[in-house]
């Protein structure tokens, strides 16, 4: 027996995309080849699914592949639209905080195809439960943007009344979950709404967001469970953008093994999917939601894309990735190669998306100063401060009755 | 009034439950099919099927975090902790989530769950089948959080806690569950039948969570106390012969201070009496809030007898239990100070 | 799009082996032909394993197969004697449970194979981090049988001191981890022991141990995403015998998966083994721990059992499992597999089987006599009181030393 | 002596330790390449190499898992949790695990960790990156919990945490990690430079656990805090013009209550100023145990200035925390009682 002394082994940091495990998914040529199983696939027959990268979009932008059907061509403007609306939502939002007009945002620069793709896939009345980097859930609806600008500001018009961070919104008219600040938590309840909607006979499914570096959290086991056993309606989305906040996705086990390979050990199908890949998502979305909703259980999507942006306003990422990190990114950006793909079959030009842009502009500027109208963090209106002790309880007790004339209300 | 033990009177007050309202679910460990490692659950998946009362995989977050999933759906989840002990992996999900979520959202979604869980030493469990955790849960702005000492108590707060719109941490102290527990460890065992509290009304009625209850009149100290320990202090006062006024608090969380505090004004003294370790239990926010209300009427120092601040022994069961001797020793003391 | 109403599925109670998952695994003519790959095998590489069954004995007792080389016969016939020794111990002590000497007992009864065997893989300064049901690796080291019974009597000798519940020893030297009435979380525990002996260029290696039952909590999956990242030298054991309390693993999600195909989402190589085949569970642990050793990283090896015995004394397995149950399993009783083959070999006989029990009969009565006389949860010499203020702390604090006194000490 | 932000205390404390004893590793999200998202840990990694200083997943439980493990085989782990906030996953590898480690086993292994997080509000966190949870800690027996309110206690509480052979938590309050802060949000900030307990002796030196320390002589009052609070409350009292003695607990287990006694004795009033929600927390063991001990020295009740009852918010920040207004009306009101 070897008596050779052990060594530690920490993951290297390196350029996201240069891992082993996803060697393999960026064999990009071949992408657009992975087969579309039936909806009632086995999760045993497609395994190889979760080491593949399922793709629409080839090098020239031309839709091609056994994923390739399932959109209209107005259906993909208004994908685009939705995306180009978020992320100049994002940028606007993050000059207000620059401003200080309020604490903290939070951009998901790079990555709209997914969420704004993936809502196209649902109905009214299915339940998202969101991570933080889901505005387009909302945008895609055209939920109104003054109301979201309302909690990024905390004004007196925010429906949060002021208590949550920037960005952690709750919209249940639009299936939008409250987002809480504790990773992974909310992935299981995703899990446990879906046994409800099961057992009551319903046909409402929902949707889990969690990131890559999340995964790694107690509750994803948890979530992956309870699926396993009790097969409920629920897509389980894993949105690896390489990173989380300093780390590489090496540092959440993504070298070893990708992050759609973790529903096998449970029985759960899985697809990896090119997130910035506007019709592959919306695909691969549209396939994972049909399942559900036939009651054929649920379904792990692993997105790949690439957090374009820092963490958050609070996160300087020169600190700690190349900076051309972005550039080398083998999978583009979703809005780019959404324009090129309409662009190339006459459905959409330099012009139009130039008209769109200041279009978007210009509502969001509009909205923004409504909203500003309302207050800010810092100026104008406010929450009132009496508000903090409503809703602890669905009636308020003695003991908070008398902390609020403590305070003086 | 038939006689059940709180074990019948906590599945009777769910079988109520689950019959008046098809919203109402419940589920954890060994729960569905075997009914529940203390049968709580005895009979119920096959009154209301499996959909309504079924068993989960072991894990405690999981169990929590569907609760509030589905509670958020629009369901009444009943979810079974199998001790309290056990919670901890649930922590997370219940001071982060259930508590917090209708705060959060202003309301849009909320949490009207109920998590059952037996807690409380005297059956030799050792330090993982016997601990007492509810301070973890008062500090928890959010929850409320109940521990009824007897079976018409328990049947009729776990009905409010299931109707409740608020998560609503349900404490079951163990030892009681198959008869009152005085602390005599060597004496016979009493079964409920013996014991007036056990006769609890048929269908549904409901204990109103907040209100705490006076067992005993008396004049010269107030004994605060809740679960197990109702009767261990009653046995106490009972054997060292001292006019106490015996104070059932059944809701730890929103508390009924204006009872205590009509009480300790009246006796000028007050004892509180826990199984928790000492040191930030919840006697110690029962000890703060008595001195910050009736300072002026005080003529001793508010006096807790708990646990010790170790964890829960196995062979030293009844020198960590607080039971009769040490309390009755401790009010003798008080009432000489 | 179906709008058929969702159903919810709850797994139906079955006898354990009826699962599809285990289909398998139980095409016992091929187990024994299940390949033994190279130590330094990448983990995909080896999927398949983790669906399959690895086998030595065949149904007529003859070690068959490229897993039958590791053991000798002397090391077989002190296998046999460990297993017996188990045995007989754990009947014994529900003996002394019944007679009201303790409060509680949990016997290992049927799945004696798996720590006798495993623990003569490992070298001394190796750490076991077992549950309460790994009796077998002290037993098989010949840990004094007084020392274990002290502690199950909580006397006067028990080591813990009387603090802990029957059966939940800890055993430094003889590398046997203090065992937590927590499920799971001593799992990641071994992963960090693991990770600091090759921080300091050791060569000890880790044993991680839990239930199926228990892979459920969260820690399961802590364990799993340490060892993926740092690839720590520990062999990660799921002893999957069936059952959980009253539920079977088809309520851990068994139904869907294997347990061993857990580790791929990870990276971490699997094997699946028949845990009542002594010379299986031999090889399959010997291959595991020289991959740790080797600086190879983790394994993760699922024992597939059969819990023979109540989960405790105070169960009653009649409520929820057929009478039959054990009885139909075709894994078959691990001592009498190990003693049909050593006798098969002419190693063995009917005659030395029925006295070495006698020995082990005689040997355990007299240290259940010893043992007693140092007192037992009731009766005789106790622990003391005062004693339950040490250790807290390394040293006692004043609150501490105050409630000593407050008792009387 | 060099003067320290409490974020260069801490790493130096840190930094002497690795230099000194090869078993101190330090791990956490985000603490290895990039030094920690508050940059606790900001070269450590270059110094020690990665096997000393290393990035961990996002798992709260596995970082104290794995810290109980290393802790066990021999090392002093030095586990970062990225906000108190998100402890409660690592709860019950903290409480069921660390805390009763070297009791279950009577001693033959235990938990020789430290799990550092930063704590408190002040900073806009809202909910999940303000908590004060220190009385989480504080109930659980086997614990130590610390809490520096400057950069030399910082560095010589974590080096004797380190040091210490217990779980230590060790609470950073986040909001002082740049400069003292006195609750006057509105003022300019002021850097630790200009106060006189960012002089730092280099090298090794400790602040024994389990000492508090009388910040500020007085004689009409006992202000008793901890972390921010102690800046606040020597605003308040200097704003309201009162006698106040102040004493910073530092350590909440084992406490000093010598010192607190010693004080209350001779003021004959106290008030507890702490950031957490109030109900349960630190300062009802506080005030339980100052009536016990002080009952008949006591003209006034102890009074409480704390964080409400609700869940932290993000708007009305300066509402919740228990500024200097709130706790110099407080002190007029107790002084006048
Ligand atoms: C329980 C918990 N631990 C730590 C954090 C701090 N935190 C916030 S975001 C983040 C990184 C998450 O990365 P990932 O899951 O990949 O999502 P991404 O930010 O890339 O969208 C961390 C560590 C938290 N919010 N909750
Ligand atoms: C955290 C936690 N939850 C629940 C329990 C109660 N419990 C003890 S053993 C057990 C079943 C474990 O089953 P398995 O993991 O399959 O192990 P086995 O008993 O079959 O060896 C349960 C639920 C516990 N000890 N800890
Ligand atoms: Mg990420
Ligand atoms: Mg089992």
């Amino acid at each position: 027996m070897n008596v050779q002394p052990l060594t530690f082994h920490v993951p290297e940091p390196h350029p996201c995309f240069g891992s082993a495990a996803d060697v393999s998914g960026f064999q990009l040529s071949d992408a657009v080849r992975v087969r579309r199983p039936e909806i009632d696939v086995e999760a045993s027959e497609i395994r190889d699914l979760a080491y593949e990268l399922i793709r629409v979009l080839d090098a020239d932008g031309h839709a091609v592949g056994p994923w390739s059907e399932a959109c209209t061509v107005d259906q993909l403007r208004s994908g685009l639209r939705a995306m180009l609306k978020t992320r100049a939502y994002d940028a606007r939002m993050t000059v207000m905080q620059r401003q200080r007009k309020t604490s903290f945002y939070m951009q998901c620069t790079g990555e709209e195809a997914i969420a704004c793709g993936f809502q196209s896939a649902l109905q009214a009345g299915d339940m998202n439960f969101p991570t933080y980097r889901q505005q387009g859930l909302l945008i895609a609806q055209d939920w109104p943007l003054v109301d979201l600008m309302c909690q990024v500001l905390s004004n007196e018009k925010d429906r949060m009344k002021g208590r949550q961070l920037p960005v952690f919104y709750s919209a249940r008219e639009a299936g939008f979950f409250s987002i809480s600040g504790n990773l992974a938590t909310q992935y299981v309840q995703a899990v446990g709404w879906a046994m409800a909607s099961a057992m009551r006979g319903d046909s409402r499914v929902a949707a889990a967001w969690i990131g890559e570096g999340a995964t790694a959290e107690n509750d994803f086991h948890a979530a992956l469970v309870f699926a396993s056993v009790y097969r409920p309606p629920v897509v389980l989305n894993v949105v690896n953008n390489q990173w989380a906040i300093s780390t590489a996705q090496s540092v959440a086990g993504g070298a070893q093994a990708t992050f759609a390979a973790r529903a096998h050990g449970y029985g759960i199908p899985a697809l990896r999917v090119d997130g910035n890949d506007y019709l592959a998502v919306h695909a691969a979305a549209c396939w994972a939601v049909e399942r559900a909703r036939r009651n054929l259980g649920s379904t792990l999507i692993e997105w790949v894309t690439y957090r374009a942006a820092p963490h958050s306003t609070s996160d300087d990422p020169s600190k700690y990735r190349p900076q051309n990190d972005q550039a080398v990114w083998p999978l583009g950006d979703p809005v780019e190669r959404l324009k090129d793909h309409l662009t190339g079959i006459g459905e959409w030009s330099e012009a139009r998306h130039v008209q769109l842009k200041a279009e978007l502009d210009e509502e969001i500027a509009g909205a923004a100063k409504e909203a500003q109208g309302s207050g800010t963090l810092v100026e104008g209106s406010k929450c009132s401060p009496a508000s903090m002790f409503d809703d602890v309880y669905k009636s308020m007790p003695p003991h908070l009755r008398e902390q609020r004339q403590e305070l003086g209300f | 009034m038939p006689s059940l033990t709180m074990i019948e009177a906590i599945r009777d007050a769910m079988d109520v439950m689950m019959a008046r309202d098809d919203r109402v679910v419940t589920f954890g460990q060994d729960v569905g099919r075997f009914g529940g490692v203390f049968r709580c659950t005895d009979g119920l998946q096959g009154k209301y099927g499996s959909s309504r009362c079924f068993d989960t995989p072991i894990s405690e977050s999981g169990i929590v975090g569907i609760a509030v999933g589905m509670g958020a759906y629009g369901l009444r989840p009943v979810a079974e902790i199998q001790f309290a002990d056990y919670m901890y992996p649930a922590y997370d999900q219940i001071v982060s989530e259930a508590a917090r979520l209708r705060y959060r959202s202003a309301g849009e979604f909320s949490a009207p769950i109920v998590v059952r869980m037996p807690c409380g030493g005297g059956i030799f469990g050792a330090q993982t089948h016997s601990q007492s955790p509810e301070a973890l849960f008062t500090h928890v702005a959010g929850l409320k959080t109940v521990i009824p000492s007897n079976p018409h108590d328990a049947k009729g707060l776990l009905i409010a806690a299931i109707e409740d719109d608020d998560p609503v941490v349900f404490l079951e102290p163990k030892r009681i569950y198959n008869g009152p527990f005085d602390g005599h460890h060597d004496r016979p065992v009493v079964p409920w039948s013996k014991h007036e509290l056990s006769e609890t009304p048929q269908g549904h009625y409901t204990v109103p969570i907040g209100e705490a209850v006076v067992r005993r009149e008396g004049a010269e100290v107030s004994i605060l106390a809740y679960g197990t320990m109702v009767h261990v202090a009653e046995a106490a006062r009972r054997e060292v012969g001292i006019d106490a006024e015996i104070i059932d608090l059944r809701s730890l969380i929103p508390l009924d201070v204006d009872t205590i505090v009509q009480s300790v004004i009246k006796t000028g003294r007050c004892m509180i009496v826990h199984e928790a370790t000492r040191t930030s239990g919840f006697g110690a926010e029962l000890s703060a809030l008595i001195q910050e209300k009736c300072f002026y009427h005080l003529e001793a120092p508010v006096v807790r007898v708990t646990g010790w601040d170790t964890p829960y022994p196995h062979a030293q069961e009844w020198d960590y239990f607080p039971g009769p001797d040490r309390v009755g020793r401790a009010l003798i003391r008080l009432m000489e100070s």
